[in-house]
C-alpha cells in the first residue's frame, strides 16, 4: 500500500480535479508537464540552487534539549523558520515560480492566509521580475499586517477577499476566479498541498526536501534515518506532506497532524477539519471538509489565519480515513501557552500555526526514548501583535 | 438512453433557444416556482435552476450574492425538492439544475439522481464535475437515471478536447463565452463571434448553446448567430434584485 | 602592517580599555580568559554546534543577479538576515553566553538599538535558562516595537533608557552602569565591536565566521577566495568587523563602510562618525566619537536604530584613520530607497541599517567584472512600520 | 614629585577628612565659586569639583541629573576654567577636578593639566582614565605639572591589584564603598566596614578616603572609622538641589 498520490490523482478516495471547464487547460497544463519539468535536471539544479543560496537550505535539524527535558522525550526541531521569509511556504513558491517560467507564464496570482504564502509568492516573483497578485481574507488582512506590509514593500498587489469569513477559503475562492479570467498567461501558485490535481502533489513535492533533509541529518546525528515520530500542524498541510514525504509509506514512523481546535473541537468556532469533517469537495479536489448536512461549507476559526481552513488537502484526508496519520486538535489556548513555553525555554517564537505542534505533549504521552521531529513551519514574526495582545506583553 | 429527454427534444425544434438561469431561492425563498412558470409562459425555451452554494468558485458577483442570500433565507436542496415538487403538473419545457457537485455529493449522487428523476428533471449542470471524475464515477448513476449531464467548453478548450466532451455528452454543449466566471459583460466581440463559428464548424454531435455575458436582445441575437441558442443568467438575476419575482416575465419581452 | 588588535587592545592608536574601575575585575577576567576559552576545543565544538543546528550557519553567499545587472557590477549577498533571529547579531551573542555560563555568570545584561542584539541576547538567554535584562532608548523602544515585543515573549526584561537622546548611547550607558552595580553575577554582552578591550576583537572574534565562510564560499563559487569589495554597514561595527575580519590585513580587497548620514552630514541630524567624529572615549574605548569641541558626546541621529551611535569601533577608528577602509556615509532617503529596491529586485526586504550598505551604488561606481560581496546584516521584519510610514504603503 | 602637594599636606593632618563633590556650575551656572568657599569656610577639607559629561556612565542619577544640568546651563571646560581664575587667592583647601576623560582628551592632557596647575589644582580623579591606560600614556605629564592622579579602589579589586594601584598613587586611594554607580544608599552595612576593615589592615602607603553612598554623620563616622576620611556626592547635590548654594554651608554643618 502507498500513501502517496496514484495516477490518477487520488489518495485512496482522496483528491483529483474538481474543476470548471475553464481551469482545465491551465491544470491539464501543469499535470502533463509538471513531472518532466521537476525532473529536468536542469530544473533540479536551478531549483535546488536556490533552496541552497536564496532560501538557506538545508535548514537545521536541532536537538533542543531544554524542550526535551521539559517533554520527557527526545526532540527535534527541523528549522522551517530560519527559510528565508520565515516559513516553509517558499521551497514551493521557488519550485512554481520555476515551474511558472518554464509555462511561459507572465502573471502570477496567490491565495494567503498567515500571509506566509503571500509573502513568498511575492518574493520569488520580485526575484524573477514577474506581476503578483495576492489574495487575501479582510480578517487576515488585519490579523497579519505585517505580512501585508512586506508584500507591499516587495512590489505585490495585495487584494482584499470580503466574502464568507473572509479567511482563507475565501481568497482562494477570489483566487481561483482570477484564474478562470486570466486563462493564458496567469499561473496560480497555490500554498498548499490542496486544490486540483495535480497540486497537492506537486506541492509535496516541493516540499518533500524537508524530509529529505530530515532523513540525511538524522542519520548524521543519530546514526539512524528514521524518527519515531513526525508531528507537524496542518492547515492545508503542506509543511506536514514535506515532513512526512519520504516516511509516507515507512509505518515504523508515526505521523502526528495537529490541527487547530480553535475554541474547541465542539464549540462552534474550530478549523478541526479531521474531527468535524465529511469527503466533500473543496477549491478542486475531494478531500475532508467541514461542512453543513446539506453540503455548504463551514466558515471555519482559529486564532491562527493559516490553520484557518475548512478542509485539509487529500493527501491528509487519506492519512486520516486510512489511520495511517494520528490527528490531535489544539485550542487557541493551547497552542499560544505552547509558543511562549517554545519560547521560553529554546528561544524560537514560532508562528501561532506552528506553535499547536508544540502543545500536543499535554495531550499525548511520549516514551523518554522516543526520538519526535517537530516540523518548526515557521517564525512568530507575523504574529507578534497577537502573542502581545493574548499575553499583554 | 432509450426513452428521448426534454432537452433532446427541444433542441430539436427549429429555433434559436432562449435559456434562463437563474438562483433557487431568490430574490424571496418561495419564488422559485413562480418564476420558473413565468419564463415557460414568456416562452422562454429551457431554465437552468440554480442549486445555491456557499463558495461558488465559477461564479462573479452577481451570482455569488444572489446564492448567499437565497441560502441566508433557508434554502436547502431538500427545500428546493420540495418547491419542485409536482412542478410537472405546471410546466413542460426542459428543466435543468445547475449547482456545484459538493451539495450533490452530500445528498448522496444516488439519491439525487433519483429525487430529480422523480420531479421531472433533465439534466444536470455542475461545473466543478468536470468529464473525467464523471466518468470515472459518475456517468452510470446519472444514465440510470435519465439524466443529461451538460458540459462546458470555453476559448480554451482544445479541439481535441471539445471531440471529447462532444462525444460523452447526449444533449448540448455550453458554450461558455469568453474565459471568465459569470456576469454579463459589455457585449460581443468579434473573438467571441470567431471562437464560436470555429466551434460550429467543427461539425459536432451536440448542438451549441451559449452562455456567459449574454445580458439582452442585441448579444442574444449575437450569440446564436453560429449557435443553437443561448443562456442568460447574471443580467436576469440584476433585473429580479431591481424587480422582484413578478418582473421575470418582462425582463424575458425584452429579449424576445 | 596589522589591522587586528594588538597585545595592549589596540587598533593602531585606538581602543583600550578606559573603564571606571568597578568595572575592571570584570573586563580583566574576560581579558584574560577569553581567547583560551574561545580556543579551547569543546567550546568550539559547542559555538560551532550551536552556529550550525540553532542559528543556521553557514549563511548562504548568494549571487543577486538582478542587483547586479541594476547596477552593473557582481555582487554577492552574505545573507546574515537569515541567522535565527534575524541578524547577524546572534553570532556573538551565542559566543558570549557560552563564555559567560563559563565564568559562572547567571546574569545577562545588553544595551540595544535596533533591538537586534536584545532579541538575540533574549534567545540565547532563553536557550540557556540564565536571566536577561536588555536596556533600550525610550526612542527606540518605540521604533522598533516589534523586537521589543519578541524580548518580552522570551521573557527578558526590557528597561527603558530615558537619558540623553535615548537611543544607542544611552542604553549602554545604563548597561554599564547595571554591571557597575551587579559586578559578580553578571556578564554584559555587548553588543557590538565597541566597548573596552577586549570587547572589540573578542565580538569580531565571533563575527568573524562571516568571513572565513565568504572565503570558503567564494572559493567554491568563483575559484577565488579574495572578493574585490567586502561591503557592510556600520553602527558599532561589528557585521563590518565579521565581513571584513580574514580580508583585514589582505590589502587588495577593499573594505567599505557605510555609515548613516541621517538627514545628511552636515545637517546636524547625522551618525556619520568617520566624517563627523574626532578621536575620543567613548564607553571605555578611544575611537572616533561625535562630539563636541568640549568633548560632549553628540546626540546622533538616524532613521535606523542601530546605526543611530556616535562612535565606531576602534577598529573601525582605525581602518578609518589608515586609509584602509574607505568610508561612504547614506542619507536616511538614500537607504529607504535602496531598501525598497533590494526587495524588488531580490525578494529581500533589508533591516534599514543593511540598507544603507545598498545605497553606495548611487555614489559609487564599479567595474563591471568587480566582485563585490556586500554583507546583508539583518532582515527588515523590524522596520516594516517605518518603511509603511516611508512609502506610505 | 619634588614639592609637597596640598593633597598630600592636608593628609597629614590629624583628623577625618570631610571631602565634598559637587558639579560645577550646578544649581546655577555662577555658584561654582560661591560653593568652593563656602566649603571651605564651613570646615571642608577638601572639594572635588566635577567637570560635568555628557554621558556620565559611573554616575547615578543624582549627579547625572546636576550634569546635564549644567551643561544644558552653558558649563564648558574652558568656562569652568574661567571661573576658577584665581581660586587660590580665596581657598586653601586641596581642590581636585573630577570628570570623564573624554573633555580633559578634547582639551588635550597636557593643556589641561597645564592649565589645572596655573589656577592651583592639585589632583585629577578621572574614573575612566584606568591605572593602565595613565601609566602607558598620561603620567608623565600628570607629574611634569605636580598633579596627583586618584585611583579608585572597590570591593572587588583584588589585593594584588590594589598593591598595584597603591604603588602608583601619591595621593590618597579612593575607596568605592561598593561597587555601584553614584548616589547616596540607605547606609553603612557590616560588609562595608569588614572591607574598609580588610583594605585597611593590608598597610598601603597611601591612606584611604571612602567615597559612594555616604549621606550624612552617621554614614560619615561609619566610613571614616577604618579610613582617612570620606566624601560625599549625590547627598550634597540633593541638598543643594532642594536649598541652593547658599546652602551649602548648611549641609556641612550637618556632618560636622
Ligand atoms: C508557519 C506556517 N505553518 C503552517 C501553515 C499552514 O499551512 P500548511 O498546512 O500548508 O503547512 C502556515 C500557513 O500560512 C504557516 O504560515
Ligand atoms: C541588521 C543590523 N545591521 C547592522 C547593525 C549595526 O550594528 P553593527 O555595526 O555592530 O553591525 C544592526 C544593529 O542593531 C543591525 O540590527
Amino acid at each position: 500500500m502507498t500513501y502517496n498520490v496514484d495516477e490518477n490523482g487520488y489518495y485512496g478516495e482522496f483528491g483529483g480535479a474538481y474543476i470548471p471547464e475553464m481551469l482545465y487547460p491551465n491544470t491539464e497544463e501543469i499535470r502533463q508537464q509538471y513531472l518532466q519539468i521537476m525532473q529536468d535536471p536542469v530544473f533540479e539544479k536551478e531549483f535546488n540552487d536556490l533552496l541552497r543560496d536564496y532560501v538557506g537550505r538545508p535548514t537545521p535539524l536541532y536537538y533542543a534539549s531544554r524542550l526535551s527535558e521539559h517533554c520527557g522525550t527526545r526532540i527535534y526541531l527541523k528549522r522551517e523558520d530560519l527559510c528565508h521569509t520565515g516559513a516553509h511556504k517558499v521551497n514551493n513558491t521557488i519550485g512554481q515560480i520555476l515551474l511558472a517560467k518554464r509555462l511561459g507564464k507572465q502573471r502570477i496570482i496567490a491565495e494567503t492566509g498567515a500571509g506566509q504564502h503571500g509573502v513568498a509568492t511575492a518574493t520569488v516573483c520580485a526575484l524573477m521580475g514577474m506581476e503578483c497578485i495576492v489574495y487575501m481574507g479582510t480578517v487576515d488582512i488585519e490579523r497579519q499586517a505585517p505580512n501585508v506590509a512586506r508584500m507591499k514593500m516587495l512590489g505585490a498587489t495585495v487584494r482584499a477577499a470580503n466574502s464568507g469569513s473572509k479567511t482563507l477559503k475565501d481568497a482562494t475562492n477570489e483566487a481561483i476566479r482570477d484564474w478562470i479570467n486570466n486563462p493564458v498567461d496567469t499561473h496560480y501558485i497555490i500554498g498548499s498541498v490542496v486544490g486540483p490535481h495535480p497540486y497537492p502533489d506537486m506541492v509535496a513535492r516541493f516540499q518533500s526536501v524537508i524530509s529529505a533533509e530530515i532523513k540525511a541529518q538524522l542519520q548524521e546525528k543519530e546514526g539512524r534515518s528514521r524518527p519515531d515520530y513526525v508531528v507537524a500542524c496542518v492547515g492545508g498541510g503542506s509543511n506536514a506532506a514535506g515532513a512526512y514525504y519520504h516516511y509516507l509509506d515507512d509505518t515504523q514512523v508515526g505521523l502526528i497532524a495537529v490541527e487547530a481546535a480553535g475554541k474547541g473541537v465542539d464549540s462552534g468556532e474550530s478549523a478541526a477539519t479531521s474531527y468535524l469533517g465529511k469527503t466533500g469537495i473543496i477549491h478542486g479536489s475531494k478531500t475532508l471538509l467541514m461542512q453543513t448536512p446539506d453540503g455548504q461549507i463551514t466558515e471555519p476559526y482559529s486564532i491562527s489565519a493559516g490553520l484557518d481552513y475548512p478542509g485539509v488537502g487529500p493527501m491528509h484526508a487519506h492519512l486520516y480515513a486510512s489511520g495511517r496519520g494520528e490527528f490531535i486538535s489544539i485550542t487557541d489556548d493551547e497552542a499560544m501557552k505552547a509558543g511562549r513555553m517554545l519560547a521560553r525555554l529554546e528561544g524560537i517564537i514560532p508562528a501561532i500555526e506552528t506553535a499547536h505542534a508544540f502543545a500536543i505533549f499535554e495531550k499525548r504521552k511520549f516514551k523518554a526514548d522516543d526520538l519526535v521531529v517537530i516540523n518548526l513551519s515557521g517564525r512568530g514574526d507575523k504574529d507578534l501583535q497577537t502573542y502581545i495582545d493574548y499575553f499583554k506583553l | 438512453m432509450s426513452m428521448m429527454n426534454r432537452i433532446q427534444t427541444k433542441l430539436q425544434e427549429d429555433k434559436k433557444l432562449l435559456s434562463i438561469y437563474f438562483t433557487a431561492g431568490y430574490p424571496q425563498h418561495g419564488d422559485t416556482v413562480k418564476i420558473i412558470q413565468s419564463l415557460e409562459e414568456h416562452g422562454v425555451d429551457m431554465i437552468e435552476i440554480g442549486l445555491p452554494f456557499s463558495d461558488p468558485l465559477a461564479d462573479g458577483p452577481t451570482i455569488q450574492e444572489s446564492s448567499t442570500h437565497a441560502l441566508t433565507h433557508g434554502m436547502t436542496t431538500e427545500k428546493l425538492f420540495s418547491q419542485l415538487q409536482g412542478i410537472r403538473e405546471k410546466v413542460s419545457i426542459p428543466l435543468i439544475i445547475m449547482g456545484y457537485f459538493n451539495p450533490v455529493l452530500q445528498y448522496g449522487v444516488e439519491a439525487f439522481c433519483k429525487k430529480c428523476r422523480e420531479i421531472g428533471i433533465d439534466g444536470l449542470i455542475l461545473p466543478d464535475l468536470p468529464l473525467r471524475e464523471y466518468q470515472l464515477q459518475y456517468k452510470e448513476i446519472f444514465d440510470a437515471y435519465g439524466l443529461l449531464n451538460i458540459f462546458l467548453i470555453t476559448p480554451q478548450t482544445s479541439d481535441e478536447r471539445i471531440r471529447e466532451i462532444d462525444a460523452a455528452s447526449n444533449g448540448f454543449l455550453y458554450l461558455v463565452s469568453s474565459a471568465s466566471t459569470t456576469g454579463a459583460k459589455s457585449g460581443f466581440g468579434q473573438d467571441q463571434q470567431d471562437y464560436f463559428k470555429r466551434i460550429a464548424a467543427m461539425g459536432l454531435r451536440n448542438p451549441l448553446i451559449a452562455g456567459f455575458g449574454i445580458s439582452n436582445a442585441e448579444t442574444f441575437a449575437q450569440a446564436t448567430e453560429h449557435t443553437k441558442g443561448a443562456i442568460i443568467g447574471s443580467a436576469f438575476i440584476k433585473y429580479l434584485t431591481e424587480n422582484g419575482a413578478d418582473s421575470a416575465g418582462d425582463f424575458v419581452k425584452r429579449i424576445r
